[in-house]
């Protein structure tokens, strides 16, 4: 069992500029501070991020297996019934490993959701979706671009996109996909790269389908037991979640697209492709850190060189994010704190209530909460990749203590920018 | 039914006015529950009716006399103001380029915009554009016109600003709406001044006045260039080109529109005017200048731009050159066809590059390359626009150049090399941006580039086709000349104009030969064009220091010589230093006031006296 | 009918001030709030019943007074004043609405409120120059306590230069007053008695130049204006909103009633001066506004600039550019009145006003995004952009001086330009931009709030679009005063003289 | 001499692994005439991992297969042969750094007996499982 027990540390204090939050990480803590405050904040939206991600993970695949090379997919977020049933890998009765005690199916506040939206009323889904009243998916898709477009962040699932393997894999499927219609294939023909890009950006699609699909079941989890009163501190959230990526880190990724009942397996499961190095990590570093700039905050203007040559420069993600924009233009978190809105559990509507203007900024207050719960979730992995890559925490050679802080110090070096949110959630009167 | 709608042509700017009210709901406090995406929704169906609108009634315009319509505004002291309208084939057929090319951009900035929270200002604002077009290019009147063109201003300073969280967002927005401003300024003292001369702002009055007008030549000419000026901030020409660049800072699928038409409006206003301004020679020459030096000016700066948007953007300028240039040798026809060929190819090139921006995240030209093969289709489209825009046969463009080379043939030998030159640059310069997007090797930011999804690369597509069938509305319509009656040599100048620019433009940076960025031997030569010629400078060290100096130096005045005296003053006549300390409530003042009822009482008692 | 309008609110100030003291705060605004809407009920059915076809006064009044001292009674109503009484009955109530739920001492805060607004109803009607005398001396006070017990920072020194100030300004206009009276030989203060009056020439140009001194100054006028930044800063919102709507409104109400017609040979001889004068005053408010880092005194000296125009107008006294400026009047006061209102609204809630510490309220969650909006509506509107009623007003000025004074009026529209520049300024600093995280905590505002500056974007949004509702009313009184009033045209200065409206 | 596998099954200690490379399929690999250098997690060192991931893993034979084959790199190098060295090149593809301090560790586990020999290789003991990474 990982043991994140708190021991006082044995090695001189750190001379880092979060050595107060180093120090904490190296007692079995958290970068977010340990108050209950904290702790009801980041359980409660993580509930409000699951149903949604509940909705994100089903898509996804289902684009990823369906929808597939469709030219016109006016539809695609019209989710079929089955991809709804579908049951998650890690939820009901007969989940691989049950992580949450719920069921399987589509999330019941998700279903409510679906059929009444915000307006309360049950309208066709086709009049919820045209007055927005509906799930963002374009939030889940641009999370795909950015791990998509940012490529080059470990694993070995970005590499197989350009081997001849995968290509071949993709141009069996491409051609049974418009097998009888000439049109597509001539086209095919004429350009085969533009399919093949678009078949490597639905294999993303499918990863991180994948990814969320375990993160879901996790968050439920989180939050039934804390409702239980099973988890009372931030580190226990943690230590929560550090179990978790274990636990899940061999789930296999793998892209498999279904043409006229057919299986064609893009990226097979043989692959051997792993959920924490080929998804999680990936995911982390492309959403967490880097994303790209909002074009509401930052000119894309080539003179003015606001935004960097580097890719690994990029860092807009939501760790970095400013929140207060949310709500106004170009400021694209603004479709996920609208989707965790719906679902917020009442004591997180209530606290919001006390708070600032009240019901009036709640997307700008739980938009801060999350950066909050990201924190909790980003200091999981740092842990989590502490345990498997370095030493325990009460490891007794200060060598190996010093290598921990080393890791510590090298991770919290990436939060220095001026623009992290590390030294603002440390208080509770940012909100 | 036709008949009917083509009577009520005029409600085709009511459509998207109507859009524009109703995406108001979505703007902050109204409904804020569910998301925005509703005013898009709502903006794209008015559109719609008003593209269908202007294409069932154009047939039956055709071939018919112009109507004239009055709606009757304003009438006040002798002055009457009346909107008068014109429905015509010109008019009506405007309107359609505005709507479907509207249309078209929102299509793609739902597209585009997929992420964005800002939906029903920038959808309400984009209908404002539809209207405000639509109606100028409807009314007859120079004031409304004016109204329109003010109101445009404003709006361009709000759709600019759509992304206001950005600080260069912020400046570019100021930029536009002051520099515009400054251009109808111009326009108004022009509106002002006329009317006692014409006794109208009819177009039409204006035409007929113009032509037996005796005018002092001094004040015409005054008049004629504040007539020119407005227009001159309108189509963003030197030295009131700034603002459009700037403007680049705001969301691709406004830029669509403002590049395409929005510049157009000042040229469109200028066309109207043109029998008025051509009662003053100076002001034509003026016109001409100052079209020839935007023309040969932007297209060298074009060349050395680095942002895809802005190298795009000096282009729009460069073809507004090549209108006033039309305008100012009264090339009105050709003007209006320019006008048509330029705005589709330009919104093409928009687009299709807008499209690489959206998910290469960089607009930066030195970091692209390698695309054609992943984005055929993006680049296909590119190509097309590219053709459309310069004179290549048989697209638009060509033929529009031509009409316009044909009348400057004999009178303006110098005028035609101007506009040879400006075709070969801008090929030279849209070959360049093509090299450097498309060929060339992978860079980091392209590595990873799918075509994007239908909403983006659909009504991109379908422009495309629009661009390449536009010579066969052309020719159905019966704008294309004859063969015969073609201007053989100045068609042969400018394909071979065109051939040059592009062959220059694929040596350099479509083949492998030469190492990219390239580098001209004059590295000052090469910044002075890639700095815009340093106007931004010249602005900020003339014009803008300039107010900014006086109104510190009247602020100063205003604090101590002005106030100062009149401190001075009172506290010498009323001379007690005490009485006037400014203090809070106390004796002093109680005792003033004591002093003022005092003065009153005995002022009354005086009368009394008096009478 | 009329007396209504002055005593009625004076009753009312007086109910008010008898209310007791232990009355909730919040009742005793509502009072307030039903009294003066009561005004502006009687104000909206005497416009209802409005003759336009009559140029002349309407709902004449008379009553013997101190008939000795040539002080009678006299009221009446005609095109000039009726949209100044509509303004000053609608600022009035809309003051009161925007006034601070918290306000101290309520009782006489609204009291004085409304005695303002019966003594300047007062001022409007009084066809007695004694009595209008009387009524324009009689704000004075009640301003000054407003100032001086609930204005902002250094609210004393801004109080005593007010009443230094406004006091000469009742001075000079008294002995310009005296004068008349005394050189006409005429029985009595009776307007329409001194109308007829043919004074030597040299003897108008002192008579003249003493009333425009005191108009002037309450105008204002540069370079009269100087009490106007301080006196407008450090007065609360509702007192900005009346200063600026309806008390500046006094001084060019007086420059039209009195300095024009009264005087009208020297009128048309100084004309030109004046005009320049005014151009001179139109770009020295626009140059001074944009040195301001503080938006509330930005906005007081955009109020000097738009004055400039209304002299410009009446320097050319052509029909239309007297209904324009009477349009102005009213346009600018329903301007002022917005600005004034949402930047209050804006410090009170950012607790700023400062330039450099404003940015991003336009952000829709945590701004101010309705405030914003308002502001950038409002401040266009004062900009003169189309569609709204700042330039329709503003056009006609323009439109009608041109033909007397081309060069002034052309100055005058890049006054227009630079009016747009600081408004641009003020824009992009306080609602473009991003918020600092550090400040943006801002307590909400209440739909309670919103709904002055509400009512009147929505006054300036219809009356710019359908101008008619704005101009109808002073149309036949302009052209009764042009025509009767012996006013030609100023000889033809240039060739723009041969300008024919038709 | 017994192969790799064999002493592994003879060993109790890594039963944990046995079944893991039985599971994996890899007994006829590490069978083969190699020469292999295998890194051998003790029971204890799995027992380690927080609860659910050998299950999941067992579940996923390819990503079973990968972890197991982390440990195992081509050739027969002895513990001197391996501290010469900053890393090597493991058969799942990821390198694994070898430590240099002043015990035997590879990556973060500790070597708690080394130079096992074996006919088609050499085998490490490990205190810790190794994770890619």
């Amino acid at each position: 069992m990982n043991a994140v027990t708190p021991t006082p540390t044995k090695l001189p204090p750190s001379q880092h500029e979060f050595a107060e939050i180093i120090h904490r990480l190296e007692a079995g803590g958290a970068m977010l501070p340990d108050t209950p405050e904290n702790l009801k904040q980041i359980i409660g939206i993580y509930k409000a991020y699951a149903v949604p991600m509940d909705f994100y993970w089903r898509n996804l695949l289902y684009i990823a297996e369906r929808v597939f090379l469709n030219p016109l997919p006016a539809f695609k977020y019209f989710l079929p019934q089955d991809y709804l049933d579908r049951h998650n890998h890690y939820a009901g009765e007969d989940a691989d490993l049950r992580i949450w005690r719920g069921e399987a199916t589509a999330h019941p506040e998700l279903l409510e959701f679906m059929e009444k939206g915000e307006v309360k009323r049950k309208l066709p889904k086709l009049l919820h979706h045209l007055w927005h009243d509906r799930i963002n998916m374009e939030f889940a898709e641009a999370c795909m671009r950015a791990m998509f477009w940012h490529r080059n962040m470990g694993g070995q699932f970005d590499p197989y996109l350009d081997t001849e393997e995968y290509v071949a894999n993709a141009d069996r499927a491409i051609k049974a996909y418009f097998k009888g219609n000439p049109v597509m294939l001539g086209l095919y023909k004429l350009f085969p790269d533009m399919f093949i890009e678009q078949v490597r950006q639905l294999s993303y699609y499918s990863n991180l389908g994948l990814f969320w699909e375990v993160m879901a079941p996790v968050f439920f989890e989180m939050s039934d037991l804390y409702d239980e009163g099973k988890i009372t501190t931030v580190p226990e959230a943690m230590s929560f979640l550090v179990n978790g990526i274990f636990a899940i880190a061999g789930r296999p990724i793998y892209h498999h697209v279904y043409i006229r009942g057919e299986c064609y397996e893009i990226i097979p499961k043989s692959k051997g492709f792993m959920w924490l190095y080929e998804a999680a990590l990936p995911y982390v570093e492309a959403v967490f850190y880097r994303t790209s700039p909002f074009r509401g905050t930052k000119s894309y203007n080539a003179q003015a060189k606001q935004v960097p040559e580097n890719q690994d420069d990029f860092h807009y993600g939501i760790l970095y994010a400013d929140v207060f924009p949310v709500g106004s233009a170009g400021i694209p978190p603004t479709l996920l704190m609208q989707d965790m809105l719906h679902f917020l559990p009442p004591y997180l509507v209530e606290y919001y209530q006390q708070y600032c203007r009240g019901g009036d900024d709640t997307l700008i207050q739980l938009g801060v909460t999350f950066q909050r719960s990201m924190y909790c979730v980003t200091s999981a992995v740092i842990q989590a990749l502490r345990q498997a890559l370095l030493y325990p925490l009460d490891d007794p050679n200060p060598e190996h203590l010093q290598a921990n802080r080393a890791f510590f110090e090298a991770q919290l070096n990436r939060l220095t920018r001026p623009e992290a949110r590390l030294r603002d959630i440390q208080s509770q009167d940012y909100r | 039914m036709l008949q009917f709608l083509a009577q009520t042509a005029w409600f085709i700017p009511c459509y998207p006015l109507i859009g524009m009210v109703l995406s108001l709901l979505w703007t902050p406090s109204i409904i804020r529950r569910t998301g925005p995406r509703p005013a898009g929704y709502i903006n794209l169906m008015t559109t719609l009716c008003a593209f269908l609108h202007g294409v069932l009634s154009f047939p039956t315009t055709w071939h018919q006399p112009p109507q004239y319509l009055n709606i009757s505004w304003l009438e006040v002291s002798g002055l009457t103001l009346d909107i008068p309208l014109e429905l015509s084939t010109t008019t009506i057929g405007a309107g359609l380029v505005i709507t479907s090319l509207n249309l078209l951009a929102q299509i793609y900035a739902v597209g585009y915009l997929e992420m964005d929270w800002g939906w029903a200002r920038f959808f309400s604002l984009m209908a404002l554009f539809e209207t405000g077009m639509c109606s100028l290019a409807l009314c007859n009147s120079l004031f409304f016109s004016y109204i329109i063109l003010e109101i445009l201003t404003l709006a361009t300073y709000l759709i600019v600003g759509t992304w206001f969280n950005q600080s260069l967002v912020v400046t570019g927005a100021r930029d536009a709406f002051l520099t515009k401003r400054v251009g109808d300024l111009f326009l108004l003292m022009g509106v002002l001044a006329i009317f006692p001369l014409a006794g109208t702002w009819d177009y039409r009055g204006l035409g007929i006045w113009a032509q037996t007008a005796t005018v002092d030549p001094t004040l015409m000419t005054w008049l004629a260039l504040g007539l020119v000026a407005g227009p001159m901030g309108k189509c963003a020409q030197f030295p009131l080109h700034l603002w459009l660049d700037e403007a680049m800072e705001g969301p691709v699928p406004g830029t669509i529109l403002r590049n395409s038409v929005v510049v157009s409006t000042g040229a469109w206003v200028l066309i109207k005017l043109s029998p008025v301004i051509s009662l003053s020679p100076i002001a034509l020459t003026t016109m001409i200048g100052v079209g020839s030096i935007t023309a040969i000016g932007g297209s060298l700066i074009a060349i050395a731009q680095i942002d895809i948007k802005r190298a795009l953007s000096y282009s729009a300028s460069v073809y507004m050159g090549l209108i006033f240039i039309a305008v100012g040798t009264q090339q009105l026809d050709a003007a209006l066809l320019l006008m048509l060929t330029y705005a589709l190819a330009m919104a093409l090139l928009i687009m299709s590059t807008g499209s690489i921006i959206l998910n290469t995240i960089t607009q930066d030209l030195t970091q692209l390359g390698g695309l054609w093969s992943r984005r055929p289709i993006t680049g296909l489209c590119y190509l097309v626009g590219a053709a459309g825009l310069i004179g290549i046969p048989p697209l638009g463009s060509f033929w529009a150049l031509l009409e316009l080379l044909d009348g400057l043939w004999v009178q303006h030998p110098l005028l035609v090399g101007v506009v040879v030159l400006v075709n070969a640059l801008t090929g030279l310069s849209i070959t360049r941006e093509f090299g450097l997007i498309f060929a060339g090797e992978q860079q980091q930011m392209t590595v990873r580039a799918p075509e994007n999804f239908w909403l983006v690369t659909l009504p991109t597509a379908l422009l495309a086709g629009a661009t390449l069938h536009l010579p066969i509305i052309l020719q159905r319509l019966g704008l294309l000349p004859q063969w015969s009656a073609l201007n053989h040599a100045a068609g042969l100048l400018l394909v071979v104009s065109s051939i040059v620019g592009c062959s220059v433009g694929v040596w350099l940076y479509v083949s492998d030969r030469m190492t990219k960025p390239v580098q001209l031997p004059w590295v000052s030569v090469q910044n002075f064009f890639a700095f815009d010629m340093y106007t931004p400078t010249l602005y900020r060290s003339s014009i803008v220091s300039g107010v900014d100096g006086i109104s510190r130096l009247t602020d100063w005045l205003d604090r101590t010589v002005v106030d100062g005296v009149a401190n001075w003053i009172a506290r010498t006549s009323v001379n007690s230093g005490e009485l006037l300390k400014y203090g809070n409530f106390g004796q002093t003042q109680l005792y003033l006031l004591t002093i003022i009822s005092g003065v009153f009482v005995i002022t009354l008692l005086l009368l009394r006296s008096l009478l | 009918m009329l007396s209504v309008l002055i005593w009625f609110p004076c009753f009312a100030a007086v109910i008010i001030a008898l209310l007791p003291k232990s009355l909730d705060l919040k009742r005793v605004r509502l009072s307030a709030l039903w009294l003066s809407g009561i005004t502006l009920l009687w104000t909206i059915g005497l416009v209802i019943q409005f003759d336009l076809s009559n140029p002349l006064l309407q709902y004449q009044e008379s009553l013997p007074w101190l008939s000795d001292l040539g002080l009678d009674y006299q009221l009446g109503i005609d095109g000039l004043s009726l949209p100044l009484l509509i303004l000053n009955s609608l600022l009035t109530w809309l003051a009161i609405y925007s006034s601070r739920i918290d306000t101290k001492r309520p009782n006489l805060f609204y009291a004085l409120i409304l005695l303002i607004s019966g003594g300047v109803a007062g001022a409007f009607l009084a066809q007695n120059l004694l009595l209008f005398f009387l009524f324009y001396e009689v704000e004075l006070i009640p301003f000054y306590l407003l100032i001086s017990i609930w204005g902002g920072a250094q609210q004393g020194s801004a109080a005593t230069k007010f009443l230094l100030y406004t006091a000469t300004s009742g001075g000079l206009i008294l002995a310009g007053f005296l004068g008349l009276i005394w050189f006409s030989e005429a029985s009595s203060f009776a307007y329409d008695l001194l109308l007829g009056q043919t004074l030597p020439l040299n003897i108008q140009y002192v008579l003249l130049v003493l009333l425009l001194l005191g108009f002037g100054i309450k105008t204002p006028l540069v370079p009269l204006h100087t009490w106007l930044p301080d006196t407008y800063v450090a007065a609360s919102t509702p007192v900005a909103m009346l200063l600026g709507g309806v008390l500046a409104k006094l001084g060019t109400y007086g420059i039209f009633r009195f300095c024009m017609p009264l005087f009208p040979e020297a009128w048309s001889n100084l004309s030109p001066l004046l005009a320049t004068w005014a151009v001179v005053s139109v770009l020295y408010g626009a140059l001074a506004a944009i040195a301001q880092k503080d938006i509330k005194r930005m906005v007081a000296y955009s109020s000097v600039g738009h004055m400039g125009y209304i002299l410009l107008a009446a320097a050319a006294h052509t029909q239309l550019s007297i209904v324009g400026a009477i349009s102005q009047m009213f346009a600018h006061g329903l301007i002022l009145a917005l600005l004034f209102h949402l930047v209050g609204l804006i410090e009170a809630k950012v607790g700023t006003r400062d330039l450099d510490v404003l940015n991003g309220l336009m952000n829709p969650v945590r701004g101010l995004p309705l405030v914003s909006a308002l502001l950038v509506l409002g401040g266009m509107a004062s900009a003169g952009i189309p569609g709204l009623v700042g330039f329709i007003a503003e056009f006609l000025v323009f439109q009608g001086s041109y033909a007397a004074f081309p060069v002034q009026t052309l100055l005058s529209v890049v006054g227009t330009g630079l009016t747009a520049v600081y408004f641009v300024i003020l824009l992009n600093r306080t609602c473009f931009g991003r918020l600092d995280n550090s400040l943006a905590y801002f307590p909400k505002v209440h739909w309670d709030e919103r709904v002055p500056a509400l009512i009147l974007t929505l006054l300036i949004f219809i009356l710019g679009i359908h101008p008619t509702w704005l101009v109808r009313w002073s149309e036949p009184t302009t052209t009764y005063l042009v025509a009767e009033a012996h006013l030609s045209t100023p000889a033809p200065q240039s060739i723009m003289a041969n300008a024919e409206f038709h | 001499m017994a192969d790799i596998v064999d002493i592994a099954v003879g060993s109790e200690d890594f039963s944990t692994l046995v079944a893991a490379v039985q599971a994996a399929g890899l007994v006829e690999t590490l069978k083969s005439p190699g020469p292999f250098t295998v890194f051998a997690p003790t029971d204890a060192a799995f027992a380690q991992l927080p609860a659910g991931t050998i299950q999941t893993l067992l579940q996923n034979i390819p990503q079973l297969s990968r972890i197991l084959t982390f440990h195992v790199t081509p050739g027969k190098l002895t513990q001197a042969d391996l501290q010469a060295l900053d890393s090597v090149v493991s058969v799942e593809g990821s390198p694994i750094p070898i430590q240099k301090s002043e015990g035997f560790e590879v990556k973060n586990a500790t070597v708690v007996a080394a130079d096992i020999e074996a006919d088609n290789g050499i085998i490490h003991v490990l205190d810790r499982v190794l994770l890619m990474g």
